[in-house]
């Protein structure tokens, strides 16, 4: 009985979107090395929708299946939808996390939240300039 | 695919001459040794049998030895037995810093208890220094506790010395020696202590058995009340196959302990130096000399270790961590953390510990499937990243 | 010579399935539970099992089941860190006199440490009266423990009435079933508990693990310190092959219960009849309805216990006795004691507990040996030589 | 591994010298059934011999078998012989006794003493007549 679902496994195993973007519009991170587990996240916008999403995790087998699995729900989806991501959502489409490590889907809504008003604070100073 | 167990610090296969010693007790003699019937009489030959031959792996008398259910009983047995059986002298107790929970847990819950505490600190390679002992001992301390060797980094403390100086002062020494006897040799008469645990699943016996030596004339108070078994001082109907499982163990380990020493040293050496020739930015952990023969532990820089130790259990390869992460309570390792390790590194903690089973062959897989795995991760790390950008972030 | 095992009170065989089920973790699938690799996996997945059907068994969910290394450490996990963990609240409990000592001496110990106890008779036939509880229940109460069935003499307490008053006064009640778990059925919501003791060795299952049942919700001490096992409520490598093989015990005990109580009872009451019949000045001990069906207690008049064991043992027949003799602390059972019987006569227990595998002729064995070797004995005895003489000293 | 030594299990199965003698010249009582062992001795002397002994035992395999053992020891002894039979001999001879059940060989030695103070009492009171 391995403490991780199969779909843990699966994206642990073949994480979606690892990367940086270049010259991201936004970008996120969460966490330090302290705490276990740390992640960044890139984001590419385009029409107010998130046309790249990747990340880089410093972590555990969830973390990083979390952090692949949030990058996966938002890219393509528009900025207001992208929020709509909680940890709830992100842990239920992994089929379920074990308790002590429901924190890291905490992590991987909280970065992609940050890439946003990253990208967010970005566009209003540049509508300032 | 190659199937290779390298954390014998967890738990330890049984030996088939031990499965083998303890399948009748398993079957028809099933007997309660303190019946007076045959079926007792069988069990509880075979128990004192069992006692003789775990004394003499250690170099004790018959009637200094207990057993229990299990390492971790064996040191809240000690640890609470001892103090509180000396509670009108003295109410002062003395660990270190990198002793296992069921020591360092049984402490505190003697702090709960009114009892006064003393944490002795390591050096970087996890050892004790024996003047950090002699320097915190007062007039009050009924209790000193260090661990024989370290399970997670492996380092061997200079357990005769800081015997040498409780002796001294009079105070009762309890070692935790569960990850070195039966991998070294350890003679208690050598040692001068006043007690010591072992436990059988960390030699090649069984699981739900230890035992405590307990030098005579020491009085312990009952941790599990009850029978007046083991002379009343731990109760409850023994566990027969367990405790002759043991006794076989005990047996094998006497006879076999320089060759294991050998055997696993050489492994051990191997990794020890092959891998950091393989791996940048990786540390060793614990003492470089002093150190139990099948303990290799690691820190790898800019990476986690229980990612590690999945990917390694994809390729069929068993090792732990000492991260926060694989941790249940998410807490780092306190021994790495007390050897001063920051706790970014000590999350890269990855620990081979070996058996007398692994073979050569087993180290060249390691060596062939542990560097892909680490530049995947570090591929996947904003702390790599950061480093090789800007060159910070490393030790 | 035929032989026949009637002491299943101290301890039972294996039956084979769970022997069976026990050997994988007793070979290739030896992994420790704890660990995040296919060896740990395999283990986890095993415990769980094992803990989903002892949960089964007794009506609790599975986050209620705890494992432990034996009924007695059950016992005293049980009875001393549920008052711990409510000192605050009050200092004083309340047992049965005829507990096993694995709970009255843990309550001597709370004792020792600043609680108060109360012991509660019982009467001729052992049975504990709910309203000596609650006569007895104090405003500083914070635990009640009375035992679910008495293994020397076989009386089944009344325990879903006492536990009616504990409810009332809001005090925690853990009850030892370790006699009858596996034997008759026991379902801890019809008994309305809060903590209950079981063990394996007591039901075909093996020896070195017990559990105990906690309410949800209920708050309890570790006895145990170390690693987060079992929840961080009792540390320690977890005794896979023995757990494993409860799990089985439950599961056939399960499905057995109701012809094992048939099978039982039916040689209980033969030899609880026809025993007397046949030898004069024997009294039944224990209650005579509210019996465990595998228990036939006696005393007999004028002769002492171990030596009727003896004999019987030379015949091939394996009893136990409560008297004086037998003990090693040389005194006669409390349980006898506490229910009113005479030192003398306590002397002359004898005790025949059966097991699934006894039958019919066992019982004719019995009826044809007894007999004589009670007629040797009294041939023998100075105290029958004056009741003959004098038709004093009977009672 | 039983817990009584061969010796001890060959007078409990086979003990020597059970009965009582009719009208002995001294008998001697020790024990009670409280502390689990009660054993009566018979003596009968001549000469200053015990031409014959005979016990009765209520007690554990180690009252009876020392019981046995002792009579068989001070049979044809002179009674000041017989005073010499010392616990100690007597466990000796039945090649050791459990820790626990070292006192019944007390009270072997007990008992034949009584018997024997019981003989010369009455020898004494025979004598003044
Ligand atoms: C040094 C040391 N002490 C105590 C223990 C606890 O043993 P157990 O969990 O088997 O009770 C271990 C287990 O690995 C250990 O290495
Ligand atoms: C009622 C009861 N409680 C506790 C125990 C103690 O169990 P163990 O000696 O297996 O720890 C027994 C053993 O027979 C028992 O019958």
């Amino acid at each position: 009985m391995p403490i991780y679902s199969e779909k843990v496994m699966e994206h642990f195993m073949n994480p979606r979107n690892v990367g940086e973007i270049e010259n991201p519009d936004g970008t996120g991170e969460v966490g330090n090395p302290v705490c276990g587990d740390m992640m960044t996240f890139y984001i590419k916008v385009k029409d107010n929708r998130l046309e790249d999403v990747k990340f880089k995790t410093f972590g555990c087998g969830a973390a990083i299946a979390v952090s692949s699995m949030v990058s996966e729900m938002a890219k393509g989806k528009t900025l207001d939808e992208a929020r709509k991501i909680t940890p709830k959502l992100v842990a239920d489409e992994l089929e379920g996390l074990p308790k002590n490590k429901f924190h890291c889907s905490n992590l991987g809504a909280q970065a992609l939240n940050k890439a946003i008003d990253n990208y967010l604070k970005k566009q209003a100073k540049r509508g300032k300039k | 695919m190659r199937k290779v167990y390298l954390d014998h610090a967890a738990t330890t296969p049984l030996l088939p001459e031990v499965r083998e010693a303890m399948l009748p007790y398993l079957d028809e003699l099933f007997g309660n040794p303190s019946c007076l019937h045959d079926w007792g009489d069988s069990a509880r030959e075979a128990m004192e049998a069992a006692r003789e031959q775990v004394a003499q792996l250690i170099g004790a008398s018959t009637d200094e030895i207990i057993f229990t259910g299990s390492g971790t009983e064996s040191n809240n047995f000690a640890v609470k037995g001892l103090a509180l059986a000396q509670q009108n002298k003295g109410k002062h107790i003395i660990v270190s810093a990198i002793e296992h929970f069921s020591v360092l847990h049984s402490a505190k819950t003697l702090e709960k208890w009114g009892f006064e505490l003393t944490e002795i600190p390591v050096d970087q390679y996890g050892t004790v220094d024996p003047d950090e002992v002699r320097k915190r001992i007062r007039k009050d301390t009924v209790l000193v506790s260090i661990m024989h060797a370290n399970g997670e980094v492996g380092t061997i403390e200079p357990i005769a010395e800081i015997a040498r100086i409780t002796r001294e002062h009079n105070i009762h020494f309890h070692t935790d020696a569960i990850a070195s006897v039966g991998t070294i040799s350890v003679d208690v008469k050598e040692l001068g202590i006043d007690a010591l645990s072992l436990a059988g699943n960390q030699f090649y016996g069984p699981k739900g058995v230890g035992a405590l030596y307990i030098r005579k004339g020491v009085r312990i108070m009952p941790l599990l009340d009850g029978g007046v078994q083991e002379g009343g001082r731990r109760a409850g109907t023994e566990n027969i196959p367990a405790i002759v499982g043991l006794g076989k163990a005990a047996d094998l380990a006497k006879k076999d302990v320089a060759s294991r020493v050998k055997h696993l040293g050489h492994l051990r050496d191997r990794l020890l130096t092959e891998l950091p020739a393989q791996i940048d930015h990786i540390v060793v952990t614990g003492h470089p000399k002093n150190r139990l023969p099948g303990n290799a532990s690691f820190c790898v820089e800019f990476i986690e270790g229980e990612a590690m130790l999945m990917l390694l259990n994809s390729q069929g390869v068993a090792v732990t961590s000492g991260s926060a992460c694989t941790s249940r309570a998410l807490k780092a390792s306190h021994v790495l953390i007390a050897m001063g390790l920051s706790h970014e590194l000590a999350q890269g903690s990855v620990l081979f510990t070996f058996g007398i089973d692994n073979a050569e062959g087993d180290i060249d897989y390691v060596l062939e499937v542990m560097p892909p795995i680490v530049e995947r991760l570090r591929q996947m790390s904003p702390l790599y990243a950061k480093f090789t950008k800007t060159g910070k972030g490393g030790r």
